[in-house]
């Protein structure tokens, strides 16, 4: 993964890894080592105020603004499936600028079969997560 | 800016086919083929409706919104992809506009019940017309009841027409809120809501809209009309009984406090504490109607295909034929006879009593409603005790408008 | 005296006939046959209760109450021939007490929301229990929000059963009404609701029981338990989404306010006055969902037609089984062990998310429900995050049981 | 129609005058006459207090205990197919003993092919007035 990549950049890449593998366990197995790979949430973060509360799992996300105009994001989850694609978020989305987070579609969660895990009736916590991380943006780059 | 068209056409309208695909047209009673014209009661239902239910019950049943596994997931996208149908065909500004509801009763009564929690004060005034359904009417009144609020009613004259000027004088700085039918379902009559609207919005007063006997007959853009409400029911557009929509601007479904309480309409409960479900599932408590959300999107799908002018053209044929040649009969009173109209004929042989006349025409397979179609205020100022009510559907036929006439001339032969 | 038997018994279970008669129970999911343990979520429906909707759709639409014709007669008739069947089958003394309603949610919510209109008094106590489903929770706290009044709640033990002292002290002089859940959809606990009332009713105070998990897994009786109201859905005895049961007493339902106004409810309107219909139907406005009560009506036939007693000593099979083979694996918490209980079993494998363990059992066909089962309160005193849930209804089978534990055990070795 | 002959007698006598007819036309004229047949409301009873309001048609029904122990049962409606069925009513019901009434089925009227006029979900005030009728022999009979 190079910083300097862009969102798509980094998508296609998150694709071509999970392409390698032909059965859902793979792939999974796949996610589930992103997660374990996620940077460890600072402790500031794991709080009520970054929590977003799903009927299934929670989430938390908090980012900061870095000094060349990106944004770090933070995230976690107590599920591990979740915290997997939590992970391959981040990963897509981090030390990226502003408009670029607020304009993503991420589809290509799509084109790794992992779509539905994103979607808002799983109440997982993940698609309100995307909302917070897109106004995160939405707000730096009005800035 | 006008609004992207909400519907779309692709197919050309024609009647022999759509009758084929409506089963029930096809029953007899008491030996005669059946001629539906309740259809401001209810509709019949496509067979793509009922193969949409079907289909859903035989492969998808599940409980919506809050499963991981397939089944769950497949109702729930099926369900929820239901929202922007309608927000389509009523040209909302984003499915979050859009919440499901029993029909056009439990809409009015949710938002009339959210406002008694808050909104409505002492003294406030609720302006109705004096043409209403009960259904827009009662819920009213339990409002009002419920918060000393007071209902005001715009008078209608003798053709069925509401009295603009008298709506104008009525909007005052105490009315709160305006509640008006859009196609008046006794009498058909088409009213003006998008001025009554803009009159209302220029004294800061919100407008819901009674839409039940409108979506059928004609397009309809709440963006366009800049209604703050609109309630509709699925039945009475080909779609299932138990479900229909409440479209409501975001910014008072932010504003308005939960109706009902319940699973599914929640983010957290504590025994001290609940808060709420983001819009529209904030108004959405206990499991939905899946099958009837679902088999309402297969009947707007259904009646999207067609170009909705071309059904209004033969529906007013419809309309135009039957009202001819019930003037030509002589001694028939109409009932509603508004410049703007649609699908409804609403008439009285003179003389007669509406229970009589229905009786005998059901015996020659006419089905018409008969009574005062819970618009009992309108019939005590017309001093009728009901009326007899043709109203139409796409499925229609001019035929079908001949043996109405001929039922009507020979109940009263009949009868007198 | 012992109350006339509510159901019927004129089949012989075969489980092999019953699940061929449950089309969607031949789909497959990932490429497994589905094993359906989603039973409390919501119910599949036999091709009984599909053909009767169809039919109803095909032959006999139309609007009730308010025809004069034929069509409009017959809708009604099938409409109003349910009221019975549900009378027998939920034991009221008459169908007068068979209030329709969408299901559990707007039945609680029907109760709560008229007794908020004048019954309830500030300070007055609503006592709940902490195992309530939010539908059972959420409409009190909005009616005591209004009125004033608080909610109190009895505790429930680590078993997953309530504390039965603590009930009974909490029950005061200022205790206006019971809500309990008779059979906890988390923990499938049977709570001992006729001896609850029994002492509520000494105090005098009455008792809504939620019967949404009850009704599919064992005879009901309301005379018998003598509770004032009890509610169901009829999604979750295998008949349609969208309806369900409010049964009240008699006197209650003459005594309440009515809930939502409209059409069909009211005998007769004014602007100034309106007087409400009798009882059931001042509790029902708008149009119903006709073929959803025709449906469920098509359900109970189904049902009723076994002998109770054999479905339970089936579904008792499954539990036994299951909890011991669960209890066998090792390292998996099971979560509600009263001693008194019905088809469900809630479990968690240790150190495991249920998320995450429900998403990879999906992989294998196994549709168990994940999370917190809208009893939140439960989860949060148990420290957990949810659990997963195994409910069953009679077409599940001993095999499927199995195919259960080893998507356990495929899910747990996956995911450590 | 005798005066002295039971609640069965004068309903089986109904029914033969109705077998009389082989279509529903016949039936319909016949029971149209007998609303015209139908003695008068008396003025006093044309009120409000005496009315069963229905959506479909309205129903007047008043009842007096006659010297001799039954009922004189007085009515009207303003649609003339409900007024045959009340005619019906009053021509079996009246000067019947007040227990005869209150425990009569009414049955004859589905022998006539009339039943469904007396459904409640009719509205035309009919199943009201029955109650009525009813209600008023129940409270003769147990005085
Ligand atoms: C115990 C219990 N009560 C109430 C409900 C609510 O039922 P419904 O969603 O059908 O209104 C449910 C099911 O969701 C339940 O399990
Ligand atoms: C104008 C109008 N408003 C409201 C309603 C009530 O609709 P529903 O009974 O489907 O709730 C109807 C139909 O009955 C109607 O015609």
């Amino acid at each position: 993964m190079t910083a300097t990549a862009t969102i798509e950049e980094r998508a296609d890449e998150v694709v071509e890894e999970f392409e390698l593998f032909d059965d859902w366990m793979g792939r999974y197995e796949h996610l589930i080592e992103q997660g374990k790979a996620l940077p460890a949430l600072p402790d500031a973060y794991r709080d009520e105020a970054y929590k977003v509360r799903g009927c299934q799992s929670q989430v938390w996300v908090a980012a900061e603004p870095t000094d060349h105009g990106t944004i770090q994001f933070w995230a976690d989850s107590d599920a591990i499936i979740t915290r997997g694609i939590v992970a391959l978020l981040v990963r897509v989305l981090n030390d990226q600028p502003p408009a670029a987070v607020a304009g993503t579609d991420l589809a290509f969660l799509d084109r790794i079969g992992m779509k539905e895990h994103l979607s808002p009736t799983r109440k997982n916590g993940l698609d309100a997560m995307v909302r917070r991380m897109k106004l995160y943006a939405e707000a730096l780059a009005s800035t | 800016m006008q609004p992207a068209p909400s519907r779309l056409a692709t197919r050309t309208f024609d009647l022999d086919e759509v009758r084929s695909e409506f089963p029930v047209l096809s029953r007899r009673i008491h030996d005669h083929p059946l001629v539906y014209l309740d259809n401001a009661a209810t509709t019949q239902k496509p067979l793509t409706v009922l193969d949409r239910i079907d289909s859903y019950y035989r492969t998808e049943n599940a409980n919506v919104h809050r499963g991981v596994h397939t089944l769950s997931q497949e109702a729930t996208d099926a369900y929820e992809s239901v929202r922007p149908v309608m927000q389509r065909f009523l040209g909302a500004a984003s499915s979050r506009e859009i919440v499901f509801t029993k029909g056009t009763t439990e809409a009015v009564n949710l938002v009339a019940g959210s406002l008694a929690r808050g909104y409505f004060k002492k003294g406030d005034e609720i302006l109705l017309t004096g043409m209403e359904h009960h259904s827009n009417i009662v819920p009213w009144q339990l409002a009002a009841e419920a918060t000393g609020a007071v209902v005001k009613v715009v008078p209608v004259n003798d053709r069925g027409e509401l009295d603009l000027g008298a709506y104008q004088a009525l909007l005052g700085p105490r009315t709160r809120m305006v509640a008006v039918v859009h196609v008046s379902n006794s009498l058909g009559t088409i009213n003006p809501v998008r001025q009554m609207i803009a009159d209302a919005h220029s004294m800061g007063v919100p407008v819901l809209v009674d839409g039940a006997q409108a979506v059928a007959h004609g397009p309809v853009n709440v963006q366009d009309l800049d209604c703050d409400f609109y309630c509709m029911s699925a039945h009475k557009v080909f779609g299932p009984t138990g479900t229909g929509v409440l479209y409501a601007k975001e910014e008072w479904l932010e504003r308005m406090p939960p109706y009902q309480g319940g699973g599914d309409m929640i983010s957290a409960v504590t025994f001290e504490h609940t808060t709420y479900h983001e819009i529209p599932h904030k108004f959405e408590a206990g499991t939905p109607n899946m099958a009837g959300v679902i088999g309402m999107g297969a009947a707007i799908d259904y009646l999207s295909a067609f170009d909705i002018e071309e059904i209004q053209r033969h529906e007013s044929q419809l309309v135009t034929h039957a009202t001819g040649e019930l003037e030509e009969l002589g001694g028939v009173r109409l009932v509603g006879t508004a410049a703007h109209k649609t699908a409804v004929v609403s008439f009285l042989p003179e003389g007669l009593h509406p229970y009589d006349v229905a009786t005998v025409m059901d015996r020659f397979g006419v089905a018409v409603r008969s009574g005062h179609h819970c618009t009992q205020p309108l019939m005590d100022q017309y001093g009728i005790p009901g009326t007899l009510r043709a109203s139409f559907a796409l499925y229609n036929s001019l035929d079908e408008v001949d043996r109405l006439i001929d039922a009507v001339r020979k109940a009263r032969k009949f009868l007198s």
